[in-house]
């Protein structure tokens, strides 16, 4: 029978009806509960573990300083329903007061949540009891400690610092470590994996990332204003940077119950799947040339530029569309745009037919691919991984499918899941993604409807918080938003998918050779400057340990040829 | 006497301009096979003039320092034994085993520069290219002593021309040395897929990743030699049977001549064939390649021991 | 074999007509009210009134520009589009800086310079113009009025509305 | 026009360093070098280390972290030439972060910028300009722009119809097609007006004016604005001539 969110409500009232102080409905499918202190995790791994709902994901981890207006912190977590029409999203709301920061980790149950807690006790200062990993994640490591900048009395502006230190994993006996980054070939961006190896393989590995930071949620929520946030929303990623923004509009829309004109939500769609086509084309190009088959980069990137013509043509720039704003888009689709579209995607499709033989002929690229970082269903479970990375290991999961936003409701597509959870599984997924990507273009140029681009904007009423989500190529994006007063956001959480498959790159990793890692780091396609908008991390003694200062030096600024 | 003084400077003169012309015939084939216009022909002189000019960073012992200076040294030394224009510059029976040593010092001084930086990417890169050579060079030695068997000459210029005049019965033969050849320049070449000594996306360029300006541009100048040099090996030996006594009666100098733009084209032709293969592979993994030596080696040994019972 | 590059730089090349190029404002056109400069998501024009000489100063700094177009949607008079133009390298970072002064008008009571330059009151008139013309000349009169005798205005009219006040000048 | 010379430098290897940014700069790094650009034609290549580089090109807006390691890199790359290239509206100025606590804002905080390529991202081609200015192919454009009201006229356009009436379609044209194509068919329907004006039953004449229009069109888009827009202007006449400030209309 079907899962609505009655339904998973009345399940958690019959077990945890006592704990239960309140519970509103942003919207029809979410849902915020309110709970003790003490109740609130064991809700949530009740949901994740034994409720019995289908394919539950721990979907983001919102702290939010209430102080000025209910003199308390307060957690959310929330978890969605998906698969199999379950459509909710439940919110476990908890508040703690200033002094007693301390909840129950639920991280040594449910290693998704790992990142989450680990984030709000940088940036919050709520600290989760008995959580495995007691390094920080987030702030710098000469960030001094009792200062959280997500605090609303921290200014913007400020720069505090102490000198910096990290610890990292003890290597295990006779490996090596071998740095991977700030700069390499696996992602144009700086991050940082330490890989323990032995000979060529790798026996373990750790993450320390956070490069790309630029505080975009504190600037959300000082200086910029409700309409000028979706530009910087875009620039959270220049890859899947139109996700960001209709997802932080969605957000503040569901938040000021403004229903966006039906023109406005099919032309969402079309530039979110152009927008995705574009990433996949970039993916598999990147896989190609980490793989040393520099002529499939080439030829991946060549159909791609089609695509980003068509984009210019449409938004007027090829990336950062400035497209979105609240309650509708900037631009229109006219006649002539319309069918430039419909021919550059016969176009498309034909070429992209032809370099999909050619690479699938490509033996020794295949060999590089298969059997590769493997990641099981229950890993990609445990870690609750989206998108390819998650469909590549056998989820069947898709925001698009699961929670329909934009104009996915009335449109019919795929999606491709594939079982074996190796490097060629996640880029089979990306690959038939394209051509449903196509085919959606097609459908939404078909039946646009007319009527105006924008609603208008009521009063706004602070403090109203709603839930926003959407698949990125990456995977499940949400974007939380609290409404606050004088035209600003009161509280702006992005969670971008890459924060989710990250944490699982090293159960990849293991087994593997130093010359699969870039590939395999690659294969989720990671998006650091997604992940990493909160604040930035250096990690020269992490490195000290290993090598002399100048030796480190050289090797923390290494970057690919691409 | 003065030929093969002539040859000799030929010889250099051939090592050092022409495989720069052929990387850059390479890049340029290439970009043609992914639908770009490609750098022109001359861009890797471009390069390699450049990197002389600009200065160099030193961050290893004096082994860092000598390193590409013996790999220099060492590939020109190896062309000079091949057969230029049908007669190689310097060539003394035997000399097949100092060509075989002359040719893997390149890889061992690549391999030395590796180690003598405490850089792990650069001790990687080193590692592969020791499992590589250690896994190729005895192929390279046993088809090369094939040939030498199949003709009863130790010296390369004599196994060239005694080719020429074998018995027809031992071709089948001689056409097996010859393909262990070819694989051999392939690997030994560092082609795509057995590039793995520099592999860029996995360590950043390997052993030369620490180099800079002069020293660089030395490496890069030697490697290019020996790719070339090998593919010399082949051409010269796949021409001078077939043309070289043919041209030789109508008048030496003549026929030098001729030679020696034949085996420049025959080497053209294969570095083009191989060229526009690698454009159609992707990079194979050290254990890839190892397994696969292991294969071609205990092949190869056996049909040496054939040839060894036949031609005893 | 053939191949598929463009021959830019040596052929000339034009964007497409939708790109959203480097801004440029129309001097022309300009009435310098500043709406732009309010809704510039990375602050790159910047207005700045200079009372000493009675000079409103814009300055647009291109280098700073992200090309989101909120300038040209908020101009009333169309007097900053998003051209074209992408050929913008340059190696001096001044270059990439457009700046307008305009004359601020003088205060109908002290005659100092207030907070509204010359062409923006001549745009209010052109808007107000479907009013009578002795209306708009009122509104006009009020607006023009610098921050000081403004302030010295609403005391004083405070002070007339509260009979007691009233009492207590008198 | 850009004539063909002699380029200054024929090998230019570039080691392209992200300093926090979004990535868009970074891809169309890279997509410059695919087949539709093709900067190799330049001889320009990037490479893996900044051992092996002549140019540096940075984008991002220098994060606090990344402050030293930008610092590194510079140092590890050969005494000359050492260019360093700021690609993108971040690296040049900052951008949209400029002010915020993570970031030193640009990375001429830091280098000596040789070149700078505002956007965001930048075009390649762009970037292939920048590249070739860089090389000497081709001359700068862009120029300071000073201008002072008193040395340039003002021009305060006539509409047939009153200002006020023309700003408030103009708003409801910015809800229905968007900022880009108002301007246009704002100008297309005056005209029509214009030409309305001149008729006697001006109602009659502007109707069978704009079906022409549409039949000329052939855009059900265009259609429906200008429909809306007569729709809206009588409204607004009516209103105005009856001298009364119009209540915040939300039209269709």
């Amino acid at each position: 029978m079907k899962w609505t969110i009655d339904r998973v409500i009345e399940i958690i009232k019959a077990k945890f009806g006592k704990y239960i102080k309140d519970m509103y409905r942003p919207m029809a499918n979410q849902v915020i509960i309110v709970m003790d202190k003490s109740a609130a995790p064991k809700a949530t791994l009740f949901l994740l573990k034994e409720a019995g709902v289908p394919e539950p994901q721990l979907s983001t981890v919102v702290g939010t300083d209430e102080r000025p207006i209910r003199g308390m912190f307060s957690i959310i977590y929330w978890v969605s329903v998906n698969a199999e029409g379950g459509d909710a999203w439940i919110g476990i709301k908890t508040y703690l007061h200033e002094d007693d920061l301390k909840i129950e980790s639920i991280t040594p149950l449910h290693p998704g949540a790992n990142w989450y807690e680990r984030e709000i006790r940088d940036l919050l200062g709520i600290i989760p009891v008995n959580h495995p990993d007691p390094r920080r994640l987030v702030l710098p490591d000469d960030f001094p400690k009792n200062i959280y900048p997500l605090r609303k009395e921290y200014d913007y502006r400020s720069k505090p610092t102490v000198t910096p230190r990290h610890v990292f994993k003890r290597p295990a006996e006779g490996t090596v470590i071998v740095p991977f980054g700030p700069y390499h070939a696996a992602c144009d961006e700086p991050y940082h994996f330490r890989l323990y190896v032995k000979g060529e393989e790798i026996v373990d590995a750790d993450y320390r990332g956070f490069y790309n930071h630029r505080g975009i949620e504190k600037l959300a929520e000082s200086r910029l204003t409700y309409n000028q946030i979706p530009f910087i929303a875009e620039r959270i990623c220049g890859i899947c940077g139109f996700v960001h923004s209709t997802a932080y509009c969605q957000a503040v829309e569901n938040a000021m119950g403004i229903d966006v004109p039906e023109r406005a939500r099919y032309i969402r769609t079309i530039m979110l799947e152009i927008e995705r086509i574009e990433s996949h084309l970039l993916w598999i190009g990147i896989a190609c040339h980490l793989a040393g088959f520099d002529t499939g980069f080439m030829h991946a990137w060549r159909i791609r530029e089609k695509d980003m013509w068509l984009a210019e043509r449409l938004t007027g720039n090829r990336k950062t569309y400035g497209l979105n704003v609240i309650g509708g888009v900037r631009r229109d689709i006219l006649e002539y745009r319309k069918s430039l579209a419909l021919n550059t995607l016969s176009e498309l499709k034909r070429e992209y037919k032809e370099f999909v033989d050619m690479l699938s002929s490509t033996k020794s690229f295949i060999k590089r691919c298969e059997g590769v970082g493997v990641l099981p269903y229950n890993k990609a479970v445990a870690y609750s991984t989206t998108g390819p990375t998650a469909r590549g290991s056998g989820r069947r999961i898709d925001v698009r499918k699961d929670h329909p936003y934009a104009a996915y409701g009335e449109l019919d597509f795929k999606v491709p899941v594939y079982k074996d959870g190796d490097v060629l599984a996640r880029a089979m997924v990306r690959i038939d993604e394209v051509w449903e990507s196509i085919w959606i273009i097609e459908q939404a140029l078909d039946k646009l409807p007319g009527g105006p681009l924008r609603a208008e904007i009521k009063r706004i009423e602070p403090y109203r918080e709603a839930l926003s989500y959407d698949e990125a190529p990456r995977g499940e994006n949400v974007h939380y938003v609290m409404l606050g007063r004088g035209n600003k956001v009161y509280r702006w959480k992005v969670r971008a998918p890459t924060y989710n498959n990250l944490p699982a790159v090293p159960e990849m990793l293991k087994g593997y050779t130093i010359a699969d890692a870039p590939l395999i780091i690659a294969s989720i396609d990671p998006c650091f400057s997604c992940t990493e908008r909160v604040l930035v991390i250096d990690v020269r003694t992490g490195e000290k340990k290993a090598y002399t200062e100048r030796e480190f030096n050289y090797l923390s600024i290494r970057k690919s040829r691409r | 006497m003065i030929m093969r003084l002539v040859s000799l400077c030929v010889a250099i003169v051939i090592a050092l301009v022409f495989p720069l012309i052929f990387d850059g015939i390479g890049r340029k084939i290439k970009a043609r096979i992914q639908y770009r216009m490609g750098p022109p022909i001359f861009q890797t002189i471009y390069d390699v003039s450049k990197l002389l000019k600009t200065p160099y960073l030193v961050s290893g012992g004096l082994m860092f320092i000598l390193a590409p200076c013996i790999a220099f040294a060492s590939a020109l030394a190896s062309i000079t034994m091949l057969p230029v224009g049908g007669i190689s510059p310097i060539s003394f029976s035997y000399d097949i085993f100092v060509f075989l040593y002359v040719e893997a010092m390149v890889s061992i001084s690549l391999m030395l520069a590796g180690f003598s930086v405490q850089n792990i990417y650069a001790n990687a890169g080193a590692n592969r290219e020791t499992m590589l050579i250690l896994s190729t060079e005895p192929i390279l030695g046993v088809a090369l002593a094939m040939l030498a068997l199949l003709t009863k000459r130790l010296s390369i210029e004599g196994i060239a021309y005694t080719i020429g005049v074998i018995d027809y019965r031992l071709l089948p033969l001689v056409l097996i040395a010859y393909m262990m050849l070819v694989y051999i320049v392939y690997i030994e070449g560092g082609f795509i897929p057995f590039d793995l000594t520099e592999a860029e996306t996995e360590i950043l360029g390997g052993p030369l990743c620490e180099y800079s300006g002069r020293l660089l541009a030395l490496f890069k100048w030697a490697l290019l030699i020996k790719r070339f040099t090998l593919i010399w090996l082949l051409a010269s030996l796949i021409t001078i049977p077939s043309v070289a006594p043919a041209f030789s009666r109508i008048n030496t100098v003549f026929s030098y001549i001729l030679v020696l733009l034949f085996q420049l084209f025959i080497a053209l032709v294969l570095y083009c064939s191989i060229v526009a293969n690698e454009a159609f592979t992707a990079r194979y993994k050290i254990d890839h390649v190892i397994s696969l030596n292991k294969r071609v080696f205990l092949v190869s040994i056996i049909f040496f021991i054939v040839i060894a019972v036949l031609t005893l | 074999m053939s191949y598929v590059t463009l021959n830019y730089p040596f052929e000339p090349l034009e964007a497409p007509p939708e790109y959203r190029g480097r801004p440029r404002i129309d001097p022309k056109l300009c009435v310098g009210c500043g709406a732009c400069s309010r809704v510039c998501p990375s602050d790159a024009i910047i207005v700045e009134d200079n009372y000493r000489d009675g000079l409103r100063r814009i300055k647009l700094d291109i280098s700073r520009c992200i090309r989101c177009a909120c300038c040209e949607e908020a101009c009333p008079t169309g007097a900053i589009k998003l051209t074209r133009e992408f050929e913008l390298a340059s190696p001096r970072k001044e270059d990439f800086t457009q700046i307008f002064e305009l004359r601020l008008v003088k205060c109908s009571i002290c005659g100092k310079p207030s907070d509204y330059t010359v062409r923006q009151v001549e745009k209010a008139k052109q808007i107000l113009s479907h009013l009578p013309k002795e209306e708009v000349d009122e509104i006009i009169k009020r607006i023009t009025v610098c921050r000081e005798c403004r302030r010295k205005k609403t005391i004083r009219t405070t002070f007339e509305s509260i009979p007691i006040l009233g009492l207590i000048r008198a | 026009m850009v004539m063909k010379k002699r380029p200054k430098l024929r090998s230019i290897w570039v080691f392209h360093l992200n300093t926090g940014a979004c990535n868009g700069c970074d891809i169309e790094i890279l997509d410059v070098l695919t087949p539709y650009y093709d900067v190799e034609r330049f001889g320009v290549k990037l490479v893996g280390t900044p051992r092996h580089a002549d140019v540096l090109l940075v984008t991002g807006p220098l994060t606090r972290q990344s402050y030293y390691a930008v610092k590194r890199t510079y140092e590890a790359m050969p005494l000359s030439p050492r260019i360093v290239v700021a690609i993108g509206t971040c690296a040049c100025s900052g951008g949209i972060f400029y002010d915020s606590y993570a970031v030193h804002g640009g990375i001429d905080k830091l280098l000596p910028v040789h070149m700078y390529i505002p956007g965001c991202p930048p075009r390649p081609e762009e970037i292939i300009y920048g590249v070739a200015q860089l090389v000497g192919l081709v001359e700068k454009h862009v120029r300071m722009e000073y201008a002072r009201e008193d040395s340039i006229g003002f021009v305060l356009p006539k509409y047939p119809v009153s200002e006020r009436i023309r700003l408030d379609l103009r708003d409801l044209l910015n809800k229905v097609v968007g900022y880009f194509d108002r301007d246009k068919i704002l100008e297309d329907f005056l005209k029509l007006v214009e030409e309305a004006k001149k008729a006697r039953d001006e109602r009659a004449r502007l109707r069978e004016l704009i079906e022409e229009y549409c039949k000329k069109a052939r855009d059900p888009r265009l259609c429906f604005c200008i429909n809306l827009l007569e729709k809206e202007y009588w409204r607004l006449r009516e209103l105005y001539e009856k001298k009364m400030v119009p209540p915040k209309i939300i039209p269709y």
